[in-house]
């Protein structure tokens, strides 16, 4: 049984199965995930929402010019090859992470990065071309051995071999089938009480349902559907994280009709978002009217919000000229208020969702074509369709969770980067704020302009935000260890978040 | 069994003898041929009129259309919704109806398609023999190399979302069956007396394949062909499954069947129940009715 | 039923109907050891329908009256009331049957010896029962006793070890027979065996089962051979209409025919006059053959033969049985390819065979095969065999088909039958009428007249000379009949060692 | 053989020797005829890739894709710029032949490696799948034909179609939910249990219910073909010949039956085969199989040209070795058939 440690097998070993089989090891390839448990970065994701620090000591600091950054460096760090962990490492580790010819995925999160330096062992300079406050919760990327860094990304020897300093190290890697993480011996820290991770790779769900429920893994993440069966079944709770992880509908402005803040703001109306959280996220989730989540802490204002309203929505769309036409759909000057939208075809979530704002929305005569895509058709067809768009990759600061969604510099479509204001939407107020908080040093006045701008968007919405989602796991045997915590999560989920976010920290409960 | 008759002078008390050796009556055939086509004709019936029917009374919940409900979803079978709902509250019962349209045109169409490519080149090719036959076979071997799965998941990437992608799909990919076995069947044949004797008459190819050689062959094309039709909704499952079959908003036998699936170990167990079991009747009647009716003529 | 030494069939008020038609009236019929009875009757008299139901194995939607009854040491089976269980039993190891379509009762894909090994083992070790002028004196091993089986009914053992396909008419029919005899039965069945076969050798066969039957077995011989029946047969039937009109012994019915019938069998044996040849020696032959060599890969059969046969004559063909009689009558209908030498039709040469061959040509040519059985579409009825050919030919100066059956002596109600629901016989003669369909220039006949009665071959030997006369049409007959040819035909060559020879037989010769 | 028209011109006078000879013919030939094929199926699934809309870009990038900007995705492409389809065809080959089959996008790692750690995982389903489906298809082929028009025959031909027509994702899970589930007779996937070394114990029991999926998959095209075969053998003369033999009736079904019965199932054999391997994708995710069919669909969806490539290869192997397999059968079951037609 998961958690006890059983009398001749002292050794804990939890079982996770999760959802897809992870390509690569490499810390430069994914930002969070399980690379976590094999990896510690400068800075960490902590429980209540913030980065803290890891293999830093202390917070970042900035010059006055918030464009030279110094973190210093705790002094005892080895890799799990036996090697000492230095400067000079987290040096290359940045410094490869944004060189064009590594192609690392991660180098969208440092636009301003121009150069890193180890001023000595345990200091490392970083410098911006531009000043940017939000750099410190960036600087999550898990630290490499700088002679592991060759290569590119895809051949790197660290996607199968990984060398870090975190709690754990690969043990085994059946491809296709499963992959063990034993505790690392070389760790600076406590020797974690959970001495092996094992997880699986079971694709289906109802499979990982299954297979959950006979005994074969301890716990994964499924749909908060097939996560509510489970709850109290075979030993099993549903265990339920917040997130950043919104989702939202976009409205591009290139489809004349949608250029109009007034039509904007009815669609938001139109839509009942309460019913998309109790019938679609069997309640774990909330509704959202814009991009911001509690994940941004002081700067997420709750009380913008949408109240369902069919009524008013259906006033302010004839106020804007839009008639009630033939079947139902409004007209004005011969055009019918209507609109494609995409979502991704394996994406259940998202194609429910689509079909749930095409259903609210025909309720006050606009007619919503939904079309199922792939990436490269979403990608294609950004500029002149809405999308059901999935938002919080990088939560921990609001900057990175709403800047490429809402300034105007990445309004024009441009299909190598379509996912960037898909609405393209260009609100100047937005953007004054937006800039002048990537200046301010001081986090309460930071916090106060992206309040300012939730209260902006809410009159000029750009899309229709509609739900922020909870991430549900079913889980057993957690109530035999201390130190399990809730964490606010990203958009990613896996086994690597969930309960088992800080796994290495367990201790056996008494 | 037993009846009298008088001959000559004697009266014959007739009886069936205790063992017979040959093959069956076609008459029992037949009839049981009409009950398979009967009950397929029913299905075929549902599918077509069920639609119009809701949509003109607003039975079952009308026509659906756009409209969805996920808070009340997943109802149960009932009186006003004979096949319950589905997850987003929409009727069964003519989503159903809907899929089983479209599902079986496209498995008919593209298994249709593929039998009738796969019988002409396989006999085309055993008929003519020597090199040609040679060269058409290595041809066929080529095509039937390729992973269908690939074929598949590469031609529905290109032709992303339409029916035709799945018609296309099967046809693609399974004539290359059918045209090994009837090439297999009519080699053998062509050695027969009868079609030695219909050659020598001046039978030109064509002629004595149409009516000494294929007439033989039919058995064996026919379930090959009825299999075909279930194995094309099941390419579409497929192709739904990797996301990449009709556009899961869409009614058909494959989407209806992906959405049960993500639902049905959560109770809602009648999803799953209605297509499936709709698609194995359809099968069934298909299969037993294209068996018997094309099984050798006694 | 245990294996037997002696048993008797017993046949009582039998009759057989199909569908509607009423084959057997009324048969009464006693097979006892010691014995070889003959039943002798014109074609489609029923009797092979006699031997079903003798079997037990009679046609699905048949019914039958009267009955059939195996009395051996062990008891009696009521045969045409026993189900498949019991009549297992009687098969083969109480009553050996020898079918008439010889050619059908082997499984093509076995070899001959595969075959007959698997009776031997399925009806146990043979075991060395000495009675007087047994034809298999105490043979040891299995192999020993099929090959020593094999050669006492004439055919080389070497051949078993072909598959069916590979074999001659003759040698077929002679491995039938032997695989009726493998499981010493008490009781014989033989249903025209040496029909195809030439007077040597069906002399042979008729010999084996005589000696067989006076072993202390019942033996049954099916035939419409007058010599034979009066040669070796004791006791005889004469079955007219599934009714026997004559019973006794052979030689007493034979020697003074009482049943107008048997009169006529009797008589039709005397040669009527022949016409001569319309046609003078110089009229260009209608079929050429020069130097061919012809044969089965690397076995060669024919070698070197020239052969002419005018308009207006009829060429018999004799030789024994495997000679390569049957591949000369390919060769000449084109649809062998000879492997060398010249082949001319009409003055035309020949190249190829088959499809190569232009259909214009081919249709100069009828051809009728040895087995009728298989040389007929088992899915057609008779009169659409007969018709198809003529439709594909698109000509309007044929014959009607009812016009065709008239010739060759074919009931009319038999034309809308499939070839399973008629008589050997009738098939045969539906095949000729198929021949003559299109008004070939050249007929080529293989042992037509193989399962035909005395006088239904007489007619049709007169028939094709007619033919040939009136017409002016070419004939190549090839027969092991010496009466035929000599009835019908204007020379008869003889096939030997891969060669034409004229005649040995100097009456046959002219 | 330009003249080999209707008649037979083949030897085979004395079976055994000759045939082997035969095979052995067929066997060379097609192993020649391999080399090209491969070459230009591999080619073609090149083109094809070339031809969809996806890229590989965005393939690398996976979900990422969403959160990656202009800058980024263009120091992607640069790195998996491979040019035109034919240039990334022949340099693949290139790298193959000197034992290199690249570097997988998807998996980010050595084709050679992924592949080498997957196929023996399908073959192996895949065979034991296969004879498993004979092992019930056929008993139930000749229960079914042995009374030829009973309810027996038609509930066992209307089972079948059944079968036919359930998804094979149903019958995965069912079983699954049956055998593992309920009675927990069978583990309910993976390879062994979770993180424990695999062993062929362990293995073989966790083969079990993929196996039979796999198997249950192909029973009703084998067992449907066979019944056809089945009901037109009983019923010809050669059958009721050997019954009066005096053969068994097992006998007469080994010998007589089921000899010519087969022969157009060997005949489809060959066919089937592709099928299987898309059959093995739907097993491989039901049960967590870890085969080379969800590394095909990867490397489709991903355009991952290495590790289509290398899928591809080893999947035309496999296919055109099954079917040579079956060819060499098939010349062994039926003597009618020319080893040098096929
Ligand atoms: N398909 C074949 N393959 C190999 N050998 C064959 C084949 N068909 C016939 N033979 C052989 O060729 C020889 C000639 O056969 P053919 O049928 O011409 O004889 P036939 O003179 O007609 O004999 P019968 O009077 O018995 O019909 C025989 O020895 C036979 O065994
Ligand atoms: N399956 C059947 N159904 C109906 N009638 C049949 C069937 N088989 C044969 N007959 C008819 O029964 C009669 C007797 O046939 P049978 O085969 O016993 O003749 P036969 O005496 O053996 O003739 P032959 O010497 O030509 O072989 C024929 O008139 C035939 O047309
Ligand atoms: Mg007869
Ligand atoms: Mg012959």
């Amino acid at each position: 049984a998961p958690g006890e440690p059983a009398p001749d097998d002292p050794a804990v070993t939890l079982r996770l199965a999760e959802t897809s089989e992870y390509p690569s090891l490499n810390p430069l390839d994914a930002m969070f995930g399980i690379t976590g448990k094999i990896y510690d970065g400068l800075y960490a994701v902590a429980a209540d929402g913030t980065v803290a620090p890891d293999l830093a000591v202390g917070d970042p600091e900035p010059d006055a010019s918030l464009t030279t950054w110094t973190v210093r460096l705790q002094d005892d760090v080895v890799f799990s090859d036996g090697s000492t962990l230095d400067a000079q490492d987290v040096a290359a580790t940045y410094t490869t992470v944004v060189d064009p010819r590594y192609a690392s995925p991660l180098a969208s999160s440092f636009p301003f990065l121009v150069d890193v330096t180890a001023v000595d062992p345990t200091t490392v300079e970083f410098r911006l071309s531009e000043p940017y406050a939000a750099f410190p919760s960036t600087l999550t990327v898990g630290v490499a051995p700088a002679e592991a860094l060759t290569g590119t990304v895809l051949d790197s020897p660290l996607n199968r071999e990984p060398v870090g300093s975190g709690p754990y190290v690969l043990e085994q890697w059946q491809a296709g089938e499963s992959l063990t993480l034993a505790a690392s011996p070389t760790y600076r820290g406590e020797a974690p009480a959970v001495e092996r991770v094992v997880v699986g790779f079971v694709l289906d769900e109802n499979v990982r349902t299954q297979r959950l429920r006979s005994g074969d893994f301890d716990g994964a993440q499924l749909s908060p559907r097939a996560a509510q069966a489970l709850e109290g079944v075979d030993g099993l709770t549903v265990v339920a994280h917040p997130s950043a992880d919104y989702r939202a509908v976009t409205l591009p402005q290139s489809v004349p009709a949608l250029a109009d803040p007034a039509v904007r703001r009815a669609l938001n109306l139109a839509v009942d978002r309460e019913a998309m959280v109790e019938g679609i996220l069997r309640g774990y989730g909330a509704p959202a009217a814009t991009p911001f989540t509690v994940a941004q802490g002081d700067a997420f204002d709750p009380d913008v919000q949408y109240e369902h309203d069919t009524a008013q929505a259906a006033a302010l769309l004839a106020e804007a000229g839009w008639a009630p036409g033939a079947g139902g759909v409004r007209e004005k000057d011969g055009a019918r208020l209507s609109f494609p939208l995409m979502y991704f075809a394996e994406d259940a979530l998202r194609r429910d969702l689509a079909l749930a704002v095409a259903s609210d929305l025909a309720e006050v005569g606009v007619q919503v074509d939904v079309e199922a895509v792939d990436s490269a058709g979403a990608a294609a067809g950004m500029g002149s369709k809405a999308f059901v768009l999935g938002g919080g990759d990088q939560p921990y600061d609001p900057d990175t969770q709403v800047y490429t969604a809402l300034h105007s510099s990445y309004a024009a479509y441009d299909p190598d980067d379509a996912y960037s204001n898909p609405s393209q939407y260009v609100q100047p107020e937005v953007d004054r704020l937006l800039d002048a908080a990537r200046r301010s040093t001081d986090p309460d006045e930071r916090a106060g302009m992206y309040r300012d701008v939730q209260q902006v968007l809410a009159d000029d919405p750009p899309m229709i935000t509609l739900v922020v989602l909870e991430h549900t796991y079913a889980a057993r045997g957690l109530d035999g260890f201390d130190g399990v915590q809730e964490v606010v999560e990203p958009h990613e989920h896996g086994v690597a978040w969930g309960p088992w976010w800080n796994v290495e920290t367990w201790q056996v409960a008494s | 069994m037993s009846s009298d008759q008088r001959v000559g002078a004697d009266v014959v008390r007739w009886t069936t003898p205790g063992d017979v050796h040959g093959e069956a009556h076609t008459g029992a055939r037949a009839r049981r041929a009409r009950g398979a086509l009967i009950v397929g004709g029913l299905v075929v019936l549902y599918a077509v009129l069920v639609p119009v029917v809701a949509s003109a009374t607003g039975w079952w919940g009308g026509a659906g259309g756009r409209a969805v409900d996920y808070v009340t979803g997943s109802t149960a079978p009932s009186t006003a919704h004979p096949f319950g709902t589905d997850v987003a509250g929409r009727d069964m019962f003519v989503r159903c109806a809907r899929a089983l349209q479209v599902s079986l045109l496209a498995a008919l169409v593209g298994s249709a398609a593929s039998a009738f490519v796969g019988t002409l080149l396989g006999a085309t090719s055993a008929v003519l023999g020597g090199r040609a036959d040679r060269l058409l076979m290595r041809g066929v071997d080529a095509f039937a190399a390729v992973p269908h799965l690939l074929l598949g998941i590469l031609v529905a990437t290109v032709y992303r979302g339409s029916l035709w992608t799945v018609v296309l799909v099967v046809a693609v990919t399974h004539w290359t069956a059918t045209t090994r076995l009837v090439r297999g069947e009519v080699l053998s044949l062509r050695e027969r007396g009868w079609v030695r004797a219909a050659v020598s008459q001046g039978g030109s190819r064509a002629r004595v394949l149409r009516h000494h050689v294929l007439p033989h062959v039919g058995a064996q094309v026919a379930v090959a062909t009825a299999l075909l039709v279930p194995h094309a909704v099941w390419h579409e499952t497929t192709l739904t499954f990797l996301g990449l079959g009709l556009p899961p908003h869409q009614a058909s036998l494959g989407s209806l069947i992906d959405l049960a699936q993500q639902s049905v170990t959560t109770g809602a167990w009648w999803t799953l129940v209605a297509p499936v079991g709709l698609l194995v009747v359809a099968t069934v009647c298909l299969g037993l009715a294209m068996q018997r009716g094309t099984g050798r003529a006694g | 039923m245990p294996a037997e030494r002696a048993a008797r069939l017993r046949v009582r008020g039998l009759h057989v109907a199909l569908g509607p038609d009423h084959v057997l009236r009324g048969v009464d019929l006693d097979l006892d050891p010691g014995d070889l009875h003959v039943v002798l009757g014109p074609s489609g008299a029923g009797k092979s329908m006699l031997l079903r139901a003798l079997t037990g194995t009679l046609p699905r939607g048949s019914r039958v009256a009267g009955d059939v009854r195996v009395l051996g040491a062990g008891g009696s089976v009521d045969v045409l009331r026993a189900d498949r269980a019991a009549l297992h039993r009687v098969h083969g190891r109480v009553i050996g049957v020898v079918p008439q379509a010889a050619a059908t009762s082997f499984t093509p894909v076995r070899t001959l010896r595969a075959q007959l090994a698997e009776v031997v083992q399925a009806l146990g070790p043979p075991r060395a029962r000495l009675l007087p002028g047994h034809p298999h004196l105490a043979p040891v091993t299995p192999d020993a006793h099929l090959a020593d089986l094999v050669a006492t009914a004439g055919l080389d053992p070497a051949l078993l070890d072909r598959y069916p396909h590979e074999l001659s008419g003759g040698q077929v029919r002679r491995a039938a027979v032997a695989a009726a005899l493998v499981g010493h039965p008490p009781v014989v069945l033989a249903d025209e065996p040496s029909s195809g076969l030439d007077e040597d050798a069906a002399a042979v066969l008729a010999q084996m089962l005589r000696a067989y039957a006076h072993a202390g077995h019942a033996a049954l011989l099916v035939t419409h051979d007058v010599e034979i029946a009066q040669a070796f047969g004791d006791t005889l039937d004469v079955l007219v209409h599934g009714e026997v009109v004559e019973h006794g012994s052979a030689r007493r019915v034979l020697g003074s025919p009482q049943a107008p019938l048997t009169r006529e069998l009797v008589t039709a044996r005397r040669p009527g006059g022949l016409p001569s040849p319309a046609v003078s020696p110089e009229t260009p032959p209608v079929l050429r053959l020069r130097d061919v060599r012809a044969g089965y890969g690397t076995h060669v059969v024919l070698d070197g033969v020239d052969l002419d046969v005018r308009p207006g004559e009829v060429v018999g063909v004799a030789g024994r049985s495997g000679a390569g009689k049957s591949t000369l009558a390919a060769v000449a209908a084109l649809i062998h390819r000879p492997d060398a030498g010249r082949v001319e039709v009409d003055g035309v040469a020949v190249r190829g065979a088959g499809w190569r061959v232009p259909a214009v040509v081919r249709r100069r040519v009828g051809w009728v095969q040895q087995e009728p059985r298989q040389a007929m579409d088992p899915r057609l009825t008779l009169r659409r065999s007969l018709t198809l050919p003529q439709q594909a030919a698109g000509r309007d100066d044929l014959e009607p088909v009812e016009e065709l059956a008239r010739a060759v002596g074919l009931d009319l109600a038999l034309l809308d039958r499939r070839p399973s629901h008629v008589s050997g016989g009738e098939l045969q003669r539906a095949a000729i009428a198929r021949a003559l369909a299109l008004r070939p220039a050249l007929l080529v006949c293989d042992e037509i007249t193989a399962m035909l009665d005395a006088v239904s071959a007489a007619r049709l030997g007169a028939l094709v000379a007619r033919l040939a006369v009136a017409r002016g049409i070419g004939v190549l007959l090839v027969s092991h009949d010496r009466t035929l040819l000599r009835a019908s035909a204007h020379r008869v060559v003889h096939v030997d060692g891969g060669r034409l020879v004229p005649a040995r037989d100097e009456a046959v010769a002219r | 053989m330009a003249g080999r028209l209707v008649t037979s011109t083949r030897t085979a006078t004395t079976g055994g020797r000759r045939r082997v000879h035969e095979v052995r013919r067929l066997v060379v030939r097609r192993a020649t005829w391999a080399v090209p094929l491969v070459l230009g199926v591999s080619a073609l699934v090149f083109l094809l890739a070339s031809r969809t809309p996806s890229d590989s870009t965005t393939g690398f990038l996976g979900a990422r894709t969403q959160f990656v900007d202009a800058r980024t995705r263009e120091a992607v492409a640069r790195m998996l710029d491979q040019g035109a389809w034919w240039e990334a065809w022949a340099s693949w080959w290139r790298g193959a032949a000197g034992g290199d089959w690249g570097t997988s996008t998807v998996l980010r790692g050595s084709v050679s490696d992924a592949i080498a750690g997957r196929v023996p995982w399908t073959l192996l389903v895949m065979t034991v799948g296969l004879v498993l489906a004979f092992m019930i298809a056929v008993p139930l082929a000749l229960a079914a034909a042995a009374r030829g028009t009973g309810a027996a025959a038609r509930l066992l031909t209307a089972c079948a179609w059944v079968l036919s027509a359930a998804p094979a994702y149903i019958v995965g899970l069912g079983l699954l939910l049956v055998f593992s589930v309920a009675l927990g007779w069978f583990p309910a996937g993976g390879l062994g249990p979770p993180g424990e070394t695999v062993g062929p114990a362990t293995v073989a029991r966790h083969a079990a219910l993929p196996c039979l999926a796999v198997a249950l998959s192909q029973v009703p095209w084998i067992a449907l073909h066979l019944h056809a075969g089945l009901v037109g053998a009983r019923a010809s003369d050669a059958v009721l010949s050997a019954r009066m033999r005096g053969l068994p009736p097992r006998t007469v079904t080994r010998g007589h039956v089921l000899p010519v019965a087969v022969v157009p199932l060997l005949a489809l054999m060959g066919a089937r085969l592709p099928e299987l391997v898309v059959g093995a994708v739907l097993v491989e995710t039901v049960f967590s199989w870890p085969g080379l069919g969800q590394a095909l669909v990867d490397a489709a969806v991903g355009r991952d040209l290495a590790l289509l490539a290398g899928t591809t290869v080893c999947l035309t192997v496999m296919v055109l070795a099954g079917n040579l397999l079956a060819d060499a059968a098939l010349v062994a079951a039926d003597p009618r058939v020319v080893a040098d037609e096929l």
